[in-house]
Protein backbone atom coordinates (compact mmCIF):
# COMPACT_ATOMS: atom_id res chain seq x y z
CA UNK A 1 0.00 0.00 0.00
CA UNK A 2 1.16 3.53 -0.71
CA UNK A 3 -0.26 6.47 0.52
CA UNK A 4 -2.23 9.21 -2.13
CA UNK A 5 -0.14 12.15 -1.53
CA UNK A 6 -1.13 15.31 -3.18
CA UNK A 7 0.15 19.13 -3.57
CA UNK A 8 -1.75 21.45 -5.42
CA UNK A 9 -2.58 25.19 -5.88
CA UNK A 10 -6.04 24.06 -7.22
CA UNK A 11 -9.51 24.18 -5.15
CA UNK A 12 -10.21 20.75 -4.60
CA UNK A 13 -13.95 19.06 -3.50
CA UNK A 14 -13.31 17.51 0.36
CA UNK A 15 -16.74 15.38 -0.23
CA UNK A 16 -15.80 14.10 -4.09
CA UNK A 17 -12.48 13.13 -2.77
CA UNK A 18 -13.26 11.62 0.48
CA UNK A 19 -16.19 9.43 -1.19
CA UNK A 20 -13.53 8.09 -3.74
CA UNK A 21 -11.25 7.45 -1.03
CA UNK A 22 -14.44 5.30 1.13
CA UNK A 23 -15.31 3.59 -1.88
CA UNK A 24 -11.75 2.23 -2.71
CA UNK A 25 -11.39 0.77 0.77
CA UNK A 26 -14.63 -1.31 1.22
CA UNK A 27 -13.07 -3.81 3.29
CA UNK A 28 -11.82 -1.01 6.05
CA UNK A 29 -14.85 -1.00 8.41
CA UNK A 30 -13.75 2.81 9.62
CA UNK A 31 -12.16 6.11 7.98
CA UNK A 32 -11.34 8.90 9.61
CA UNK A 33 -10.70 12.33 8.18
CA UNK A 34 -9.20 15.70 9.30
CA UNK A 35 -10.60 18.80 6.70
CA UNK A 36 -8.79 21.97 7.77
CA UNK A 37 -10.13 25.23 5.91
CA UNK A 38 -9.95 28.83 5.90
CA UNK A 39 -11.70 30.15 8.71
CA UNK A 40 -14.08 32.72 8.07
CA UNK A 41 -13.33 35.48 10.38
CA UNK A 42 -17.00 36.74 11.12
CA UNK A 43 -16.50 34.60 14.39
CA UNK A 44 -13.65 36.44 16.12
CA UNK A 45 -13.34 39.20 14.16
CA UNK A 46 -9.63 38.71 12.62
CA UNK A 47 -10.91 39.84 9.75
CA UNK A 48 -9.51 37.72 7.25
CA UNK A 49 -9.96 38.28 3.55
CA UNK A 50 -7.44 35.62 2.05
CA UNK A 51 -4.80 33.48 3.28
CA UNK A 52 -1.54 32.47 1.18
CA UNK A 53 0.21 29.26 1.62
CA UNK A 54 3.75 29.61 -0.03
CA UNK A 55 5.83 26.20 -0.34
CA UNK A 56 9.63 25.06 -1.55
CA UNK A 57 8.86 22.75 -4.27
CA UNK A 58 12.20 20.73 -3.77
CA UNK A 59 11.39 20.06 -0.22
CA UNK A 60 6.97 20.16 0.33
CA UNK A 61 6.04 17.08 -1.12
CA UNK A 62 8.99 15.06 -0.70
CA UNK A 63 8.58 15.74 2.79
CA UNK A 64 4.44 15.15 2.86
CA UNK A 65 5.53 11.89 0.81
CA UNK A 66 7.95 10.67 3.74
CA UNK A 67 5.57 11.75 6.66
CA UNK A 68 2.55 9.56 4.99
CA UNK A 69 5.54 6.93 5.03
CA UNK A 70 5.93 6.96 8.59
CA UNK A 71 2.25 6.82 9.32
CA UNK A 72 2.28 3.36 7.12
CA UNK A 73 5.23 2.18 9.12
CA UNK A 74 3.39 2.87 12.28
CA UNK A 75 -0.41 1.97 12.21
CA UNK A 76 -2.02 -0.42 9.84
CA UNK A 77 -4.10 0.98 7.17
CA UNK A 78 -5.82 0.09 4.28
CA UNK A 79 -5.80 3.26 2.65
CA UNK A 80 -4.03 6.86 3.24
CA UNK A 81 -4.99 10.71 1.52
CA UNK A 82 -3.00 13.44 2.00
CA UNK A 83 -3.86 16.22 0.49
CA UNK A 84 -2.49 20.15 1.01
CA UNK A 85 -3.48 23.46 -0.99
CA UNK A 86 -0.73 26.10 -1.95
CA UNK A 87 -1.38 29.41 -2.95
CA UNK A 88 -3.73 32.00 -2.18
CA UNK A 89 -7.33 31.13 -0.71
CA UNK A 90 -10.39 32.47 0.85
CA UNK A 91 -12.76 31.98 3.51
CA UNK A 92 -14.38 28.82 3.25
CA UNK A 93 -11.96 27.07 0.95
CA UNK A 94 -10.15 23.65 1.94
CA UNK A 95 -6.70 23.68 2.49
CA UNK A 96 -6.05 20.22 3.60
CA UNK A 97 -7.72 17.15 4.15
CA UNK A 98 -6.10 13.67 5.54
CA UNK A 99 -8.54 10.68 5.22
CA UNK A 100 -7.06 6.95 7.32
CA UNK A 101 -8.73 3.70 6.63
CA UNK A 102 -8.50 0.92 8.93
CA UNK A 103 -9.91 -2.00 9.90
CA UNK A 104 -9.78 -0.76 13.51
CA UNK A 105 -10.82 2.68 13.86
CA UNK A 106 -8.22 4.11 16.62
CA UNK A 107 -5.69 3.13 13.93
CA UNK A 108 -7.39 5.62 11.74
CA UNK A 109 -7.66 8.07 14.18
CA UNK A 110 -4.43 7.62 15.66
CA UNK A 111 -2.90 7.77 11.74
CA UNK A 112 -5.37 11.28 10.69
CA UNK A 113 -4.10 12.81 14.10
CA UNK A 114 -0.27 11.99 13.46
CA UNK A 115 -0.47 13.18 10.04
CA UNK A 116 -2.18 16.61 10.51
CA UNK A 117 0.38 17.27 13.48
CA UNK A 118 3.04 16.94 11.81
CA UNK A 119 1.90 18.97 8.71
CA UNK A 120 1.04 21.80 11.38
CA UNK A 121 5.25 22.06 12.80
CA UNK A 122 6.97 20.23 10.42
CA UNK A 123 5.51 20.81 6.38
CA UNK A 124 7.08 23.35 4.05
CA UNK A 125 5.10 25.93 4.30
CA UNK A 126 4.69 29.16 5.04
CA UNK A 127 1.75 31.40 5.34
CA UNK A 128 0.79 34.67 5.34
CA UNK A 129 -2.98 36.59 6.02
CA UNK A 130 -4.48 39.46 4.41
CA UNK A 131 -6.30 41.25 6.82
CA UNK A 132 -7.71 45.22 5.96
CA UNK A 133 -3.80 46.16 7.33
CA UNK A 134 -2.47 44.20 4.37
CA UNK A 135 -0.68 40.67 4.14
CA UNK A 136 1.03 39.64 7.37
CA UNK A 137 3.44 36.28 7.93
CA UNK A 138 2.15 34.10 10.27
CA UNK A 139 4.83 33.34 13.25
CA UNK A 140 4.38 29.32 14.35
CA UNK A 141 1.98 28.65 16.65
CA UNK A 142 3.67 26.99 20.66
CA UNK A 143 1.10 25.10 19.83
CA UNK A 144 1.57 23.20 16.96
CA UNK A 145 5.17 22.23 18.34
CA UNK A 146 3.33 20.91 21.43
CA UNK A 147 1.19 18.84 19.41
CA UNK A 148 4.28 17.23 17.81
CA UNK A 149 5.78 16.68 21.02
CA UNK A 150 2.93 13.81 21.70
CA UNK A 151 4.29 11.84 19.31
CA UNK B 1 24.85 32.83 -12.64
CA UNK B 2 23.21 31.18 -9.34
CA UNK B 3 20.30 31.71 -7.48
CA UNK B 4 19.11 32.21 -3.87
CA UNK B 5 15.52 31.52 -2.98
CA UNK B 6 13.61 33.62 -0.10
CA UNK B 7 11.40 31.91 1.70
CA UNK B 8 8.11 33.43 4.01
CA UNK B 9 9.21 36.45 5.83
CA UNK B 10 12.33 36.44 4.22
CA UNK B 11 10.84 37.18 0.95
CA UNK B 12 9.97 40.24 2.41
CA UNK B 13 13.08 41.65 3.90
CA UNK B 14 14.72 40.43 0.38
CA UNK B 15 12.31 42.42 -1.53
CA UNK B 16 11.84 39.43 -4.12
CA UNK B 17 11.44 35.87 -3.87
CA UNK B 18 14.79 35.05 -6.03
CA UNK B 19 17.92 36.76 -6.35
CA UNK B 20 20.55 35.85 -9.63
CA UNK B 21 23.75 36.35 -7.73
CA UNK B 22 27.67 35.75 -9.37
CA UNK B 23 28.88 32.22 -8.37
CA UNK B 24 31.53 32.11 -5.66
CA UNK B 25 32.03 31.99 -2.01
CA UNK B 26 29.10 32.62 -0.21
CA UNK B 27 30.38 34.79 2.54
CA UNK B 28 31.39 37.58 -0.81
CA UNK B 29 27.86 36.80 -2.01
CA UNK B 30 26.25 37.79 1.44
CA UNK B 31 28.40 40.79 1.42
CA UNK B 32 26.73 41.74 -1.30
CA UNK B 33 23.63 42.32 0.20
CA UNK B 34 22.08 44.61 2.18
CA UNK B 35 23.62 43.65 5.74
CA UNK B 36 20.48 43.94 7.61
CA UNK B 37 19.23 40.81 5.04
CA UNK B 38 22.14 39.23 5.56
CA UNK B 39 22.40 39.52 8.99
CA UNK B 40 18.19 37.52 8.62
CA UNK B 41 19.58 35.11 6.53
CA UNK B 42 22.18 33.89 9.23
CA UNK B 43 19.41 33.63 11.85
CA UNK B 44 19.48 30.35 13.82
CA UNK B 45 16.16 29.40 13.19
CA UNK B 46 17.30 29.65 9.87
CA UNK B 47 17.78 26.99 7.53
CA UNK B 48 19.06 26.34 4.15
CA UNK B 49 18.83 23.82 1.15
CA UNK B 50 20.99 23.88 -1.54
CA UNK B 51 19.85 22.54 -4.66
CA UNK B 52 16.70 21.28 -2.80
CA UNK B 53 18.65 19.21 -0.21
CA UNK B 54 18.95 20.45 3.31
CA UNK B 55 22.75 21.22 4.47
CA UNK B 56 24.28 22.68 7.08
CA UNK B 57 24.64 26.51 7.71
CA UNK B 58 28.08 27.22 6.62
CA UNK B 59 28.82 30.77 5.32
CA UNK B 60 32.19 28.83 3.84
CA UNK B 61 29.91 27.51 1.21
CA UNK B 62 30.98 28.00 -2.69
CA UNK B 63 27.78 28.45 -4.87
CA UNK B 64 28.84 27.18 -8.25
CA UNK B 65 27.14 27.97 -11.80
CA UNK B 66 23.33 27.06 -11.64
CA UNK B 67 23.60 26.01 -7.95
CA UNK B 68 19.92 27.13 -6.33
CA UNK B 69 20.23 28.32 -2.41
CA UNK B 70 17.28 28.19 -0.24
CA UNK B 71 16.84 30.61 3.05
CA UNK B 72 13.86 28.73 4.35
CA UNK B 73 12.55 30.74 8.17
CA UNK B 74 10.30 28.66 10.52
CA UNK B 75 7.32 27.54 8.84
CA UNK B 76 3.78 28.23 9.37
CA UNK B 77 2.04 26.29 7.38
CA UNK B 78 -0.86 23.80 7.38
CA UNK C 1 -25.73 24.82 19.84
CA UNK C 2 -27.28 21.59 20.10
CA UNK C 3 -26.26 18.49 18.24
CA UNK C 4 -27.46 17.20 14.83
CA UNK C 5 -28.56 13.66 16.24
CA UNK C 6 -30.03 10.96 13.80
CA UNK C 7 -31.19 7.05 14.33
CA UNK C 8 -32.26 5.80 10.71
CA UNK C 9 -33.28 3.06 8.86
CA UNK C 10 -32.67 4.50 5.67
CA UNK C 11 -29.01 4.29 4.01
CA UNK C 12 -27.27 7.78 3.92
CA UNK C 13 -25.09 9.42 1.55
CA UNK C 14 -21.59 9.83 4.15
CA UNK C 15 -20.16 12.89 1.10
CA UNK C 16 -23.09 14.52 1.23
CA UNK C 17 -23.55 14.74 4.51
CA UNK C 18 -20.21 16.27 5.51
CA UNK C 19 -20.69 18.54 2.56
CA UNK C 20 -23.40 19.95 4.61
CA UNK C 21 -21.93 19.69 7.61
CA UNK C 22 -18.51 21.71 6.72
CA UNK C 23 -20.82 24.22 5.05
CA UNK C 24 -22.72 25.03 7.92
CA UNK C 25 -19.64 25.53 9.98
CA UNK C 26 -17.17 28.27 8.07
CA UNK C 27 -15.84 29.42 10.89
CA UNK C 28 -14.69 26.12 12.48
CA UNK C 29 -11.27 25.81 10.69
CA UNK C 30 -11.12 21.81 11.01
CA UNK C 31 -13.73 19.20 10.88
CA UNK C 32 -13.21 15.41 11.88
CA UNK C 33 -15.30 12.85 11.02
CA UNK C 34 -15.44 9.17 11.65
CA UNK C 35 -17.42 6.91 8.94
CA UNK C 36 -17.82 3.32 9.66
CA UNK C 37 -19.21 0.94 6.91
CA UNK C 38 -20.18 -2.77 6.99
CA UNK C 39 -16.74 -4.20 6.02
CA UNK C 40 -16.99 -6.67 2.51
CA UNK C 41 -15.53 -9.72 3.99
CA UNK C 42 -13.24 -10.82 1.10
CA UNK C 43 -10.39 -8.95 2.73
CA UNK C 44 -10.02 -11.75 5.57
CA UNK C 45 -12.91 -14.14 4.81
CA UNK C 46 -15.22 -13.96 7.10
CA UNK C 47 -17.97 -13.69 4.12
CA UNK C 48 -20.88 -11.67 6.18
CA UNK C 49 -23.17 -11.20 3.46
CA UNK C 50 -25.51 -8.91 5.56
CA UNK C 51 -25.64 -7.00 9.08
CA UNK C 52 -28.53 -6.24 11.21
CA UNK C 53 -28.57 -3.48 13.34
CA UNK C 54 -31.64 -3.70 15.83
CA UNK C 55 -31.98 -1.05 18.41
CA UNK C 56 -35.02 -0.44 21.63
CA UNK C 57 -36.77 2.85 20.25
CA UNK C 58 -37.07 4.23 23.92
CA UNK C 59 -34.01 3.94 24.49
CA UNK C 60 -31.68 4.17 21.70
CA UNK C 61 -32.08 7.44 20.35
CA UNK C 62 -32.13 9.50 23.76
CA UNK C 63 -28.93 7.49 24.49
CA UNK C 64 -27.53 9.26 21.70
CA UNK C 65 -28.85 12.43 22.16
CA UNK C 66 -27.11 12.34 25.88
CA UNK C 67 -24.19 11.34 24.36
CA UNK C 68 -23.75 13.99 22.28
CA UNK C 69 -25.07 16.44 24.84
CA UNK C 70 -21.68 14.98 26.92
CA UNK C 71 -19.79 15.72 24.18
CA UNK C 72 -20.84 19.37 23.76
CA UNK C 73 -20.48 19.65 27.47
CA UNK C 74 -16.60 18.64 27.51
CA UNK C 75 -14.81 20.18 24.17
CA UNK C 76 -15.44 23.35 22.75
CA UNK C 77 -17.55 22.45 19.54
CA UNK C 78 -19.17 24.56 16.61
CA UNK C 79 -20.93 21.77 15.33
CA UNK C 80 -21.28 18.15 16.22
CA UNK C 81 -23.42 15.22 13.71
CA UNK C 82 -24.02 11.92 14.93
CA UNK C 83 -26.21 9.48 12.77
CA UNK C 84 -26.60 5.86 13.19
CA UNK C 85 -27.93 3.60 10.99
CA UNK C 86 -30.27 0.54 11.87
CA UNK C 87 -32.10 -2.34 10.07
CA UNK C 88 -30.33 -4.81 7.74
CA UNK C 89 -27.19 -3.87 5.70
CA UNK C 90 -24.96 -5.00 3.00
CA UNK C 91 -21.22 -5.03 2.62
CA UNK C 92 -19.91 -1.27 1.59
CA UNK C 93 -23.19 0.37 3.50
CA UNK C 94 -22.50 2.83 5.64
CA UNK C 95 -23.58 1.94 9.55
CA UNK C 96 -22.07 5.21 11.24
CA UNK C 97 -20.82 8.87 10.93
CA UNK C 98 -19.64 11.07 13.48
CA UNK C 99 -18.48 14.72 12.64
CA UNK C 100 -17.26 17.58 14.97
CA UNK C 101 -16.03 20.91 13.60
CA UNK C 102 -14.25 22.94 16.15
CA UNK C 103 -11.73 26.08 15.87
CA UNK C 104 -9.14 23.75 17.46
CA UNK C 105 -8.47 20.55 15.70
CA UNK C 106 -7.26 18.63 18.99
CA UNK C 107 -10.95 19.54 20.05
CA UNK C 108 -12.42 17.87 16.60
CA UNK C 109 -10.74 14.82 17.08
CA UNK C 110 -11.44 14.15 20.48
CA UNK C 111 -15.26 14.85 20.88
CA UNK C 112 -15.14 12.32 17.44
CA UNK C 113 -12.84 9.88 19.43
CA UNK C 114 -15.31 9.72 22.22
CA UNK C 115 -18.48 10.23 20.86
CA UNK C 116 -17.35 6.57 19.26
CA UNK C 117 -16.17 4.46 21.91
CA UNK C 118 -19.51 5.13 23.72
CA UNK C 119 -21.34 4.37 20.43
CA UNK C 120 -19.87 1.20 20.36
CA UNK C 121 -19.82 0.37 23.82
CA UNK C 122 -22.67 1.84 25.61
CA UNK C 123 -25.12 2.23 22.76
CA UNK C 124 -28.65 0.37 22.46
CA UNK C 125 -27.92 -1.59 19.44
CA UNK C 126 -27.52 -5.55 19.15
CA UNK C 127 -26.11 -6.19 16.01
CA UNK C 128 -26.20 -9.96 13.92
CA UNK C 129 -24.38 -10.80 11.56
CA UNK C 130 -25.15 -13.63 7.81
CA UNK C 131 -22.57 -15.83 6.53
CA UNK C 132 -23.48 -19.12 4.52
CA UNK C 133 -24.04 -20.45 8.04
CA UNK C 134 -27.15 -18.46 8.68
CA UNK C 135 -27.66 -15.22 11.52
CA UNK C 136 -25.27 -14.98 14.08
CA UNK C 137 -25.48 -12.62 17.02
CA UNK C 138 -22.03 -10.78 17.33
CA UNK C 139 -20.88 -11.01 21.34
CA UNK C 140 -19.60 -7.36 22.67
CA UNK C 141 -15.84 -7.52 21.87
CA UNK C 142 -13.52 -6.68 24.95
CA UNK C 143 -11.70 -4.44 23.41
CA UNK C 144 -14.72 -1.54 22.81
CA UNK C 145 -14.87 -1.76 27.09
CA UNK C 146 -11.50 -0.84 26.78
CA UNK C 147 -11.74 2.05 24.43
CA UNK C 148 -14.50 3.14 26.66
CA UNK C 149 -12.48 3.06 29.36
CA UNK C 150 -9.97 5.25 28.32
CA UNK C 151 -12.19 8.56 28.89
CA UNK D 1 -52.44 -6.85 28.88
CA UNK D 2 -48.87 -6.04 29.44
CA UNK D 3 -45.97 -7.16 26.78
CA UNK D 4 -42.48 -8.63 27.26
CA UNK D 5 -40.13 -7.26 24.51
CA UNK D 6 -36.76 -9.11 24.28
CA UNK D 7 -34.23 -7.47 22.48
CA UNK D 8 -30.96 -9.32 20.74
CA UNK D 9 -30.02 -13.26 21.27
CA UNK D 10 -32.98 -12.98 23.83
CA UNK D 11 -35.24 -12.58 21.07
CA UNK D 12 -33.75 -15.98 19.36
CA UNK D 13 -34.75 -17.48 22.97
CA UNK D 14 -37.53 -16.00 23.14
CA UNK D 15 -38.72 -17.49 19.71
CA UNK D 16 -40.68 -13.65 19.42
CA UNK D 17 -39.52 -10.07 19.45
CA UNK D 18 -42.51 -9.23 21.54
CA UNK D 19 -44.82 -11.36 23.87
CA UNK D 20 -48.34 -10.26 25.29
CA UNK D 21 -48.89 -11.13 28.61
CA UNK D 22 -51.49 -11.16 31.67
CA UNK D 23 -50.64 -8.49 33.61
CA UNK D 24 -49.74 -9.29 37.25
CA UNK D 25 -46.82 -10.25 39.29
CA UNK D 26 -43.75 -10.65 37.41
CA UNK D 27 -42.95 -14.11 39.23
CA UNK D 28 -45.61 -15.52 37.99
CA UNK D 29 -45.46 -14.32 34.49
CA UNK D 30 -42.20 -15.56 34.53
CA UNK D 31 -43.34 -18.84 35.66
CA UNK D 32 -45.67 -19.19 32.68
CA UNK D 33 -42.52 -19.29 30.26
CA UNK D 34 -39.81 -21.34 29.10
CA UNK D 35 -37.45 -22.11 32.19
CA UNK D 36 -34.60 -21.51 30.60
CA UNK D 37 -35.76 -18.84 28.80
CA UNK D 38 -36.77 -16.77 32.39
CA UNK D 39 -33.49 -18.40 33.56
CA UNK D 40 -31.94 -16.24 30.59
CA UNK D 41 -34.28 -13.14 31.41
CA UNK D 42 -33.07 -13.34 35.07
CA UNK D 43 -28.76 -12.96 33.65
CA UNK D 44 -27.17 -10.59 35.63
CA UNK D 45 -26.08 -9.44 32.43
CA UNK D 46 -29.63 -8.26 31.42
CA UNK D 47 -30.86 -4.93 32.06
CA UNK D 48 -34.44 -4.55 32.20
CA UNK D 49 -36.48 -1.23 30.68
CA UNK D 50 -39.85 -0.46 32.57
CA UNK D 51 -42.10 1.54 29.46
CA UNK D 52 -38.39 3.13 27.88
CA UNK D 53 -37.07 3.53 31.05
CA UNK D 54 -34.37 1.21 33.14
CA UNK D 55 -35.09 -0.22 35.80
CA UNK D 56 -33.48 -2.28 38.76
CA UNK D 57 -33.93 -5.93 38.02
CA UNK D 58 -36.69 -7.51 40.85
CA UNK D 59 -39.23 -9.88 40.19
CA UNK D 60 -41.10 -8.47 42.78
CA UNK D 61 -42.42 -6.05 40.17
CA UNK D 62 -46.47 -6.24 39.16
CA UNK D 63 -47.13 -5.74 35.41
CA UNK D 64 -49.99 -2.92 35.30
CA UNK D 65 -52.21 -3.05 31.95
CA UNK D 66 -50.13 -1.57 29.10
CA UNK D 67 -47.21 -1.74 30.62
CA UNK D 68 -43.59 -2.96 28.98
CA UNK D 69 -40.86 -4.76 30.19
CA UNK D 70 -37.82 -4.96 27.82
CA UNK D 71 -34.91 -7.04 28.48
CA UNK D 72 -31.89 -5.56 27.01
CA UNK D 73 -28.66 -8.47 26.81
CA UNK D 74 -25.25 -6.48 26.88
CA UNK D 75 -24.91 -4.28 23.39
CA UNK D 76 -22.95 -5.09 20.57
CA UNK D 77 -23.54 -2.27 18.37
CA UNK D 78 -22.20 0.94 16.56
Amino acid sequence: MTADVRLTDAAFDPAALLAAFTGQFGGAGGVVSFLGQVRDGGSDGDGVEALELRHYAPLTLPGMEALAATALTRWRLEGLLVIHRHGVMLPGDPIVMVAAAARHRREAFAATDFVMDHLKSDSWFWKREKTAAGWRWIEPRTQDFADRARW
Amino acid sequence: MAKLVFLGRLEDRAGCAEMAVTPGPLADILAGLDPALALDLLGERVRWALNGKLVGESEAMVLGEGDELAFLPPVSGG
